[in-house]
Protein backbone atom coordinates (compact mmCIF):
# COMPACT_ATOMS: atom_id res chain seq x y z
CA UNK A 1 0.00 0.00 0.00
CA UNK A 2 0.88 3.44 -0.55
CA UNK A 3 0.25 6.26 1.85
CA UNK A 4 1.22 9.74 1.79
CA UNK A 5 2.42 11.24 5.18
CA UNK A 6 1.78 15.48 5.92
CA UNK A 7 4.26 16.57 8.38
CA UNK A 8 4.35 19.78 10.49
CA UNK A 9 6.01 22.93 12.43
CA UNK A 10 8.87 20.87 13.71
CA UNK A 11 8.19 17.64 12.45
CA UNK A 12 8.43 19.29 9.05
CA UNK A 13 11.53 20.49 9.68
CA UNK A 14 12.93 17.61 10.89
CA UNK A 15 12.04 15.56 7.73
CA UNK A 16 13.32 18.76 5.74
CA UNK A 17 9.66 18.50 3.91
CA UNK A 18 6.20 19.12 4.40
CA UNK A 19 5.08 15.50 2.46
CA UNK A 20 6.85 12.37 2.29
CA UNK A 21 5.63 9.33 0.20
CA UNK A 22 5.48 5.46 1.83
CA UNK A 23 4.74 2.02 0.97
CA UNK A 24 3.57 0.29 4.01
CA UNK A 25 2.29 -3.54 4.28
CA UNK A 26 -1.00 -4.00 4.54
CA UNK A 27 -3.12 -3.95 7.86
CA UNK A 28 -0.52 -1.02 8.62
CA UNK A 29 -1.67 1.70 11.55
CA UNK A 30 -0.69 4.54 11.84
CA UNK A 31 1.53 3.99 14.66
CA UNK A 32 2.99 1.75 11.79
CA UNK A 33 3.69 4.38 9.79
CA UNK A 34 4.99 6.59 12.86
CA UNK A 35 7.67 3.79 13.24
CA UNK A 36 8.77 3.99 9.70
CA UNK A 37 9.44 7.75 9.92
CA UNK A 38 10.92 7.75 13.49
CA UNK A 39 13.43 5.24 12.23
CA UNK A 40 14.28 7.31 8.88
CA UNK A 41 14.14 10.04 10.78
CA UNK A 42 15.19 9.77 14.53
CA UNK A 43 15.29 13.30 16.10
CA UNK A 44 11.34 12.54 15.30
CA UNK A 45 11.07 9.80 18.07
CA UNK A 46 11.04 11.88 21.32
CA UNK A 47 7.44 13.05 19.90
CA UNK A 48 6.35 9.44 20.26
CA UNK A 49 4.32 10.35 23.35
CA UNK A 50 3.13 13.51 22.19
CA UNK A 51 1.98 13.37 18.90
CA UNK A 52 -1.50 13.17 17.14
CA UNK A 53 -2.46 11.33 14.39
CA UNK A 54 -4.91 12.31 11.64
CA UNK A 55 -5.87 9.90 8.55
CA UNK A 56 -7.93 12.04 5.90
CA UNK A 57 -8.03 14.90 7.60
CA UNK A 58 -10.05 13.73 10.58
CA UNK A 59 -8.47 12.59 13.57
CA UNK A 60 -7.65 9.15 14.50
CA UNK A 61 -6.32 6.77 16.64
CA UNK A 62 -2.65 5.79 16.08
CA UNK A 63 -3.87 2.19 16.19
CA UNK A 64 -6.42 2.56 13.60
CA UNK A 65 -6.15 0.47 10.47
CA UNK A 66 -5.05 2.54 7.00
CA UNK A 67 -5.90 2.11 3.51
CA UNK A 68 -4.34 2.75 0.68
CA UNK A 69 -3.99 6.17 -0.78
CA UNK A 70 -4.38 7.16 2.27
CA UNK A 71 -3.10 10.72 3.66
CA UNK A 72 -1.73 10.25 7.37
CA UNK A 73 -1.09 13.37 8.83
CA UNK A 74 1.70 13.62 12.24
CA UNK A 75 0.60 16.49 14.64
CA UNK A 76 3.58 17.84 16.81
CA UNK A 77 1.58 19.78 20.28
CA UNK A 78 -0.09 22.60 18.61
CA UNK A 79 0.08 26.20 19.33
CA UNK A 80 -2.56 27.66 17.75
CA UNK A 81 -4.47 30.77 19.13
CA UNK B 1 -11.94 37.93 3.44
CA UNK B 2 -14.21 34.79 3.09
CA UNK B 3 -17.66 34.83 4.67
CA UNK B 4 -17.11 31.33 5.90
CA UNK B 5 -17.88 31.15 9.92
CA UNK B 6 -14.59 28.62 10.23
CA UNK B 7 -11.90 29.64 8.20
CA UNK B 8 -8.16 29.60 7.79
CA UNK B 9 -6.55 32.62 6.32
CA UNK B 10 -3.47 34.21 5.39
CA UNK B 11 -5.95 37.39 5.35
CA UNK B 12 -6.20 40.23 7.98
CA UNK B 13 -8.43 39.45 9.99
CA UNK B 14 -11.81 41.33 9.88
CA UNK B 15 -13.62 41.06 13.50
CA UNK B 16 -16.94 42.90 11.27
CA UNK B 17 -16.69 40.46 8.42
CA UNK B 18 -16.95 37.39 11.20
CA UNK B 19 -19.84 39.01 13.08
CA UNK B 20 -22.13 39.14 9.86
CA UNK B 21 -21.27 35.67 9.16
CA UNK B 22 -22.44 34.71 12.63
CA UNK B 23 -25.08 36.43 12.46
CA UNK B 24 -26.21 35.55 9.33
CA UNK B 25 -26.07 32.00 10.95
CA UNK B 26 -27.44 32.84 13.89
CA UNK B 27 -31.18 31.21 13.87
CA UNK B 28 -32.40 32.36 17.53
CA UNK B 29 -32.81 35.74 19.22
CA UNK B 30 -29.21 37.55 19.92
CA UNK B 31 -29.06 39.96 22.39
CA UNK B 32 -25.45 39.86 23.26
CA UNK B 33 -22.25 39.39 20.96
CA UNK B 34 -19.17 38.60 22.27
CA UNK B 35 -15.67 38.48 20.82
CA UNK B 36 -11.96 37.61 21.22
CA UNK B 37 -9.10 39.10 19.44
CA UNK B 38 -5.51 37.62 19.99
CA UNK B 39 -2.84 39.51 18.59
CA UNK B 40 0.46 39.37 18.76
CA UNK B 41 2.84 40.45 21.30
CA UNK B 42 6.20 42.22 21.07
CA UNK B 43 7.65 40.13 23.78
CA UNK B 44 7.46 36.56 25.11
CA UNK B 45 9.12 34.64 27.29
CA UNK B 46 11.74 37.96 27.56
CA UNK B 47 12.48 37.19 24.02
CA UNK B 48 12.21 40.06 21.59
CA UNK B 49 9.71 38.92 18.64
CA UNK B 50 10.31 40.00 15.62
CA UNK B 51 6.86 38.36 13.99
CA UNK B 52 4.98 34.75 14.10
CA UNK B 53 4.48 32.25 11.56
CA UNK B 54 1.47 30.44 11.87
CA UNK B 55 1.28 27.10 9.97
CA UNK B 56 -1.87 24.83 10.17
CA UNK B 57 -3.56 21.42 8.61
CA UNK B 58 -6.18 23.76 7.05
CA UNK B 59 -9.10 21.25 6.48
CA UNK B 60 -8.60 19.52 9.88
CA UNK B 61 -8.25 23.04 11.71
CA UNK B 62 -11.58 24.22 9.39
CA UNK B 63 -13.00 21.31 10.94
CA UNK B 64 -11.92 21.58 14.39
CA UNK B 65 -13.64 24.94 14.55
CA UNK B 66 -16.46 23.52 13.24
CA UNK B 67 -16.36 20.57 16.30
CA UNK B 68 -16.04 23.85 19.01
CA UNK B 69 -19.26 25.34 17.42
CA UNK B 70 -20.97 22.01 17.89
CA UNK B 71 -19.85 21.57 21.68
CA UNK B 72 -20.48 24.76 22.03
CA UNK B 73 -24.51 24.13 20.58
CA UNK B 74 -24.33 21.43 23.13
CA UNK B 75 -23.16 23.23 26.43
CA UNK B 76 -25.42 26.38 25.47
CA UNK B 77 -28.06 26.28 23.21
CA UNK B 78 -28.88 29.23 20.99
CA UNK B 79 -25.21 29.92 21.17
CA UNK B 80 -23.67 30.06 17.97
CA UNK B 81 -19.73 30.91 17.22
CA UNK B 82 -17.09 31.73 14.63
CA UNK B 83 -13.85 31.56 14.51
CA UNK B 84 -10.94 32.75 11.71
CA UNK B 85 -7.15 32.15 11.84
CA UNK B 86 -4.37 33.77 10.41
CA UNK B 87 -1.41 31.61 8.29
CA UNK B 88 1.64 32.63 7.64
CA UNK B 89 3.37 35.65 9.05
CA UNK B 90 1.38 38.03 11.08
CA UNK B 91 2.93 41.34 12.72
CA UNK B 92 3.22 42.55 15.83
CA UNK B 93 -0.13 43.57 16.88
CA UNK B 94 -2.20 42.11 14.22
CA UNK B 95 -4.65 39.32 15.49
CA UNK B 96 -3.39 35.82 15.02
CA UNK B 97 -7.13 35.04 15.75
CA UNK B 98 -10.89 35.88 15.88
CA UNK B 99 -13.68 34.76 17.47
CA UNK B 100 -17.36 35.67 17.81
CA UNK B 101 -20.16 34.29 19.88
CA UNK B 102 -23.69 35.14 19.72
CA UNK B 103 -26.71 34.31 22.31
CA UNK B 104 -29.75 35.99 23.38
CA UNK B 105 -27.97 36.71 26.62
CA UNK B 106 -24.70 37.88 27.53
CA UNK B 107 -23.68 34.60 29.99
CA UNK B 108 -23.54 32.07 27.40
CA UNK B 109 -22.17 34.57 25.00
CA UNK B 110 -19.33 34.92 27.25
CA UNK B 111 -19.07 31.23 27.93
CA UNK B 112 -19.19 30.34 24.25
CA UNK B 113 -16.19 32.59 23.30
CA UNK B 114 -14.41 31.83 26.35
CA UNK B 115 -14.68 27.97 25.55
CA UNK B 116 -13.68 28.53 22.20
CA UNK B 117 -10.39 30.01 22.41
CA UNK B 118 -9.61 27.20 25.35
CA UNK B 119 -11.02 24.64 22.89
CA UNK B 120 -8.89 26.21 19.66
CA UNK B 121 -5.34 26.16 21.72
CA UNK B 122 -6.41 22.67 22.87
CA UNK B 123 -7.13 20.64 19.70
CA UNK B 124 -6.76 23.08 16.63
CA UNK B 125 -3.92 21.78 14.48
CA UNK B 126 -1.93 25.63 14.05
CA UNK B 127 1.65 26.44 15.48
CA UNK B 128 2.55 29.35 15.78
CA UNK B 129 6.64 30.01 14.34
CA UNK B 130 8.27 32.46 16.79
CA UNK B 131 10.81 34.74 14.79
CA UNK B 132 12.44 36.39 17.86
CA UNK B 133 16.07 38.70 18.02
CA UNK B 134 18.86 36.08 17.78
CA UNK B 135 16.88 33.15 16.32
CA UNK B 136 13.57 31.53 15.59
CA UNK B 137 11.63 28.42 17.39
CA UNK B 138 8.53 26.21 16.84
CA UNK B 139 6.26 26.81 19.52
CA UNK B 140 4.49 23.21 21.34
CA UNK B 141 1.63 23.75 23.52
CA UNK B 142 -1.20 21.18 23.94
CA UNK B 143 -0.82 17.43 22.35
CA UNK B 144 -4.37 17.79 20.52
CA UNK B 145 -6.57 14.95 21.92
CA UNK B 146 -10.14 16.03 20.96
CA UNK B 147 -11.96 13.55 23.07
CA UNK B 148 -9.95 13.69 26.03
CA UNK B 149 -12.88 14.83 28.20
CA UNK B 150 -10.42 16.50 31.10
CA UNK B 151 -9.37 18.54 28.66
CA UNK B 152 -13.05 19.73 27.40
CA UNK B 153 -13.87 20.31 31.23
CA UNK B 154 -10.84 22.29 31.78
CA UNK B 155 -11.94 24.35 29.12
CA UNK B 156 -15.27 24.75 30.81
CA UNK B 157 -13.80 25.56 34.03
CA UNK B 158 -12.26 28.31 32.34
CA UNK B 159 -15.63 29.17 30.63
CA UNK B 160 -16.99 29.51 33.97
CA UNK B 161 -19.47 27.25 33.69
CA UNK C 1 -18.51 59.30 16.96
CA UNK C 2 -16.06 60.24 19.73
CA UNK C 3 -12.83 58.83 19.89
CA UNK C 4 -13.38 59.11 23.98
CA UNK C 5 -12.86 55.64 25.93
CA UNK C 6 -16.49 56.45 28.07
CA UNK C 7 -19.35 58.22 26.61
CA UNK C 8 -23.07 58.30 26.35
CA UNK C 9 -24.13 58.91 22.72
CA UNK C 10 -27.49 58.96 20.18
CA UNK C 11 -24.92 57.58 17.70
CA UNK C 12 -24.61 54.07 16.16
CA UNK C 13 -22.10 52.15 18.63
CA UNK C 14 -18.80 51.50 16.22
CA UNK C 15 -16.81 48.55 17.72
CA UNK C 16 -13.80 49.67 15.74
CA UNK C 17 -14.08 52.91 17.02
CA UNK C 18 -13.97 51.87 20.61
CA UNK C 19 -11.35 49.68 20.15
CA UNK C 20 -9.10 52.21 18.55
CA UNK C 21 -9.40 54.30 21.94
CA UNK C 22 -8.94 51.80 23.93
CA UNK C 23 -6.28 50.43 22.02
CA UNK C 24 -5.03 54.46 22.11
CA UNK C 25 -4.84 54.61 26.04
CA UNK C 26 -3.64 51.30 26.67
CA UNK C 27 -0.15 51.52 28.06
CA UNK C 28 1.20 48.05 28.16
CA UNK C 29 1.39 45.23 26.11
CA UNK C 30 -1.90 43.96 24.35
CA UNK C 31 -2.05 39.77 24.04
CA UNK C 32 -6.03 40.02 24.03
CA UNK C 33 -8.85 42.09 23.18
CA UNK C 34 -12.83 41.24 24.40
CA UNK C 35 -15.67 42.93 23.31
CA UNK C 36 -19.46 42.41 24.35
CA UNK C 37 -22.36 44.30 22.43
CA UNK C 38 -25.93 44.75 24.01
CA UNK C 39 -28.31 43.96 20.97
CA UNK C 40 -31.64 44.93 21.27
CA UNK C 41 -33.86 41.99 21.36
CA UNK C 42 -37.16 41.60 19.55
CA UNK C 43 -39.39 40.05 22.22
CA UNK C 44 -38.90 40.72 26.29
CA UNK C 45 -40.73 38.89 29.03
CA UNK C 46 -43.62 37.73 26.39
CA UNK C 47 -43.70 40.90 24.97
CA UNK C 48 -43.44 42.18 21.25
CA UNK C 49 -40.86 45.02 21.59
CA UNK C 50 -41.00 47.91 19.08
CA UNK C 51 -37.79 49.96 20.23
CA UNK C 52 -36.12 51.08 22.91
CA UNK C 53 -35.60 54.60 24.14
CA UNK C 54 -32.83 55.59 26.06
CA UNK C 55 -32.36 57.80 28.84
CA UNK C 56 -29.24 58.64 30.79
CA UNK C 57 -27.79 61.07 32.97
CA UNK C 58 -25.11 62.07 30.81
CA UNK C 59 -22.30 63.40 32.61
CA UNK C 60 -22.45 60.57 35.88
CA UNK C 61 -23.22 57.69 33.61
CA UNK C 62 -19.69 59.10 31.43
CA UNK C 63 -18.20 59.08 35.27
CA UNK C 64 -19.62 55.82 36.32
CA UNK C 65 -17.52 54.24 33.29
CA UNK C 66 -14.42 55.19 34.67
CA UNK C 67 -15.08 54.60 38.02
CA UNK C 68 -15.77 50.95 36.60
CA UNK C 69 -12.13 51.07 34.73
CA UNK C 70 -10.41 52.17 37.76
CA UNK C 71 -11.94 49.26 39.89
CA UNK C 72 -10.77 46.98 36.54
CA UNK C 73 -7.58 48.75 36.71
CA UNK C 74 -6.89 47.63 40.59
CA UNK C 75 -8.52 43.98 40.53
CA UNK C 76 -6.65 43.23 36.92
CA UNK C 77 -3.97 45.60 36.78
CA UNK C 78 -2.75 45.98 32.92
CA UNK C 79 -6.35 45.59 31.71
CA UNK C 80 -8.14 48.79 29.84
CA UNK C 81 -11.62 48.99 29.17
CA UNK C 82 -13.30 51.18 26.79
CA UNK C 83 -17.29 51.80 27.37
CA UNK C 84 -20.11 53.72 24.68
CA UNK C 85 -23.53 53.53 26.09
CA UNK C 86 -26.56 54.77 23.27
CA UNK C 87 -28.99 57.05 24.39
CA UNK C 88 -32.64 57.71 22.61
CA UNK C 89 -34.21 55.04 20.32
CA UNK C 90 -32.43 52.32 19.86
CA UNK C 91 -34.06 50.08 17.18
CA UNK C 92 -34.14 46.31 17.71
CA UNK C 93 -30.92 44.37 16.13
CA UNK C 94 -28.86 47.46 16.96
CA UNK C 95 -26.20 48.10 19.79
CA UNK C 96 -27.40 49.70 22.92
CA UNK C 97 -23.99 49.42 24.60
CA UNK C 98 -20.09 48.46 23.41
CA UNK C 99 -17.78 47.26 25.52
CA UNK C 100 -14.11 46.92 24.84
CA UNK C 101 -11.16 45.41 27.13
CA UNK C 102 -7.53 45.01 26.36
CA UNK C 103 -5.01 42.97 28.46
CA UNK C 104 -1.39 41.31 28.00
CA UNK C 105 -3.75 38.16 28.34
CA UNK C 106 -7.36 36.51 27.76
CA UNK C 107 -7.84 35.87 31.31
CA UNK C 108 -8.31 39.44 32.52
CA UNK C 109 -9.55 40.45 29.08
CA UNK C 110 -12.48 38.52 29.47
CA UNK C 111 -12.77 39.10 33.11
CA UNK C 112 -12.46 42.73 32.58
CA UNK C 113 -14.84 42.93 29.77
CA UNK C 114 -17.67 40.92 31.91
CA UNK C 115 -16.80 42.42 35.30
CA UNK C 116 -17.62 46.10 33.66
CA UNK C 117 -21.38 44.95 31.71
CA UNK C 118 -22.32 43.48 35.23
CA UNK C 119 -20.93 46.68 37.01
CA UNK C 120 -22.76 49.07 34.61
CA UNK C 121 -25.98 47.45 34.64
CA UNK C 122 -25.71 47.84 38.51
CA UNK C 123 -24.28 51.26 38.50
CA UNK C 124 -24.75 53.79 35.76
CA UNK C 125 -27.63 55.67 35.80
CA UNK C 126 -29.07 54.90 32.63
CA UNK C 127 -32.69 53.85 31.94
CA UNK C 128 -34.33 51.32 29.15
CA UNK C 129 -37.89 52.64 28.39
CA UNK C 130 -39.03 49.57 26.45
CA UNK C 131 -41.55 50.50 23.39
CA UNK C 132 -44.12 47.20 22.89
CA UNK C 133 -47.00 45.91 20.99
CA UNK C 134 -49.27 47.46 23.46
CA UNK C 135 -48.02 50.08 25.37
CA UNK C 136 -44.70 50.94 27.09
CA UNK C 137 -42.73 50.74 30.38
CA UNK C 138 -39.67 51.65 32.01
CA UNK C 139 -37.55 48.96 33.11
CA UNK C 140 -36.07 49.49 36.59
CA UNK C 141 -33.26 47.14 37.70
CA UNK C 142 -31.19 47.81 40.31
CA UNK C 143 -30.78 50.27 42.97
CA UNK C 144 -27.57 52.54 42.18
CA UNK C 145 -24.88 51.65 44.74
CA UNK C 146 -21.59 52.13 43.38
CA UNK C 147 -19.89 51.49 47.00
CA UNK C 148 -22.04 48.48 47.88
CA UNK C 149 -19.77 46.38 48.53
CA UNK C 150 -21.91 42.85 47.93
CA UNK C 151 -22.79 44.20 44.47
CA UNK C 152 -19.08 44.67 43.50
CA UNK C 153 -18.38 41.46 45.10
CA UNK C 154 -21.77 39.50 42.61
CA UNK C 155 -19.86 41.38 39.67
CA UNK C 156 -16.43 39.60 40.15
CA UNK C 157 -17.76 36.24 41.19
CA UNK C 158 -20.02 36.32 37.32
CA UNK C 159 -16.45 37.87 35.75
CA UNK C 160 -15.23 34.19 37.49
CA UNK C 161 -12.52 35.38 39.93
CA UNK D 1 -31.09 77.61 49.82
CA UNK D 2 -32.44 77.07 45.87
CA UNK D 3 -31.64 73.74 44.50
CA UNK D 4 -32.57 72.35 40.87
CA UNK D 5 -33.57 69.03 41.01
CA UNK D 6 -32.71 66.17 37.68
CA UNK D 7 -35.55 63.43 37.61
CA UNK D 8 -35.27 60.46 35.34
CA UNK D 9 -37.20 57.68 33.77
CA UNK D 10 -40.70 56.85 35.42
CA UNK D 11 -39.96 59.84 38.42
CA UNK D 12 -39.70 62.18 35.58
CA UNK D 13 -43.55 60.95 34.27
CA UNK D 14 -44.40 61.00 37.60
CA UNK D 15 -43.42 64.73 37.94
CA UNK D 16 -44.40 65.43 34.45
CA UNK D 17 -40.25 67.64 33.65
CA UNK D 18 -37.06 66.25 33.97
CA UNK D 19 -36.03 69.58 35.90
CA UNK D 20 -37.96 71.17 38.46
CA UNK D 21 -36.43 74.43 41.11
CA UNK D 22 -36.83 74.11 44.78
CA UNK D 23 -36.17 76.22 47.53
CA UNK D 24 -34.85 74.50 50.61
CA UNK D 25 -34.34 75.79 54.42
CA UNK D 26 -30.50 75.72 55.06
CA UNK D 27 -28.95 72.71 55.98
CA UNK D 28 -31.28 70.77 54.14
CA UNK D 29 -30.15 66.72 53.26
CA UNK D 30 -30.95 64.84 49.76
CA UNK D 31 -33.40 63.26 52.18
CA UNK D 32 -35.23 66.56 52.86
CA UNK D 33 -35.62 67.48 49.05
CA UNK D 34 -37.25 64.34 48.80
CA UNK D 35 -39.42 64.33 51.27
CA UNK D 36 -40.86 68.02 49.33
CA UNK D 37 -40.90 65.82 46.05
CA UNK D 38 -42.84 62.94 47.20
CA UNK D 39 -45.21 65.27 49.27
CA UNK D 40 -45.78 67.29 46.03
CA UNK D 41 -45.91 63.65 43.91
CA UNK D 42 -47.34 60.90 46.19
CA UNK D 43 -46.67 58.78 43.25
CA UNK D 44 -42.81 59.02 44.22
CA UNK D 45 -43.68 58.05 47.60
CA UNK D 46 -43.23 54.18 46.73
CA UNK D 47 -40.02 55.05 45.50
CA UNK D 48 -38.62 56.47 48.62
CA UNK D 49 -36.41 52.35 49.32
CA UNK D 50 -35.30 52.16 45.88
CA UNK D 51 -33.88 55.56 44.49
CA UNK D 52 -30.33 56.81 44.60
CA UNK D 53 -29.29 60.08 44.98
CA UNK D 54 -26.28 62.55 43.46
CA UNK D 55 -25.62 66.13 43.67
CA UNK D 56 -23.35 68.07 41.04
CA UNK D 57 -23.35 65.09 38.83
CA UNK D 58 -22.18 62.50 42.02
CA UNK D 59 -23.40 59.68 44.23
CA UNK D 60 -24.40 61.21 47.33
CA UNK D 61 -26.01 59.66 50.64
CA UNK D 62 -29.54 60.50 50.81
CA UNK D 63 -28.04 62.40 53.82
CA UNK D 64 -26.20 64.22 52.73
CA UNK D 65 -26.27 68.24 53.54
CA UNK D 66 -26.65 70.66 50.24
CA UNK D 67 -25.63 73.81 49.24
CA UNK D 68 -27.15 76.76 47.39
CA UNK D 69 -27.05 76.78 43.95
CA UNK D 70 -26.75 72.56 43.62
CA UNK D 71 -28.07 70.10 40.82
CA UNK D 72 -29.85 67.50 42.94
CA UNK D 73 -30.92 64.07 41.05
CA UNK D 74 -33.15 61.09 42.10
CA UNK D 75 -32.36 58.02 40.10
CA UNK D 76 -35.03 55.30 40.04
CA UNK D 77 -33.45 51.71 39.86
CA UNK D 78 -30.97 51.61 36.69
CA UNK D 79 -31.38 49.60 33.77
CA UNK D 80 -28.96 50.32 31.13
CA UNK D 81 -27.15 47.78 29.21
Amino acid sequence: MHVTVRLFARLKDIAGAPELERDVPADATLADVWALLAHDFPAMAPYRGSVSGARNAEYSRMDAVIADGDEIAFLPPVSGG
Amino acid sequence: MSAARFAVTSDVLSLDALTKSVMTHHAGPVGAVTSFLGLVRAENLGRVVSYLDYEAYEPLAVKGFSRIADEISELWPGASIGVHHRVGRVDIGQASIAIVATSAHRADAFAACRYAIERVKQIAPIWKHEHFDGGDVWIEGATAEPDDEGARLEARKRACT
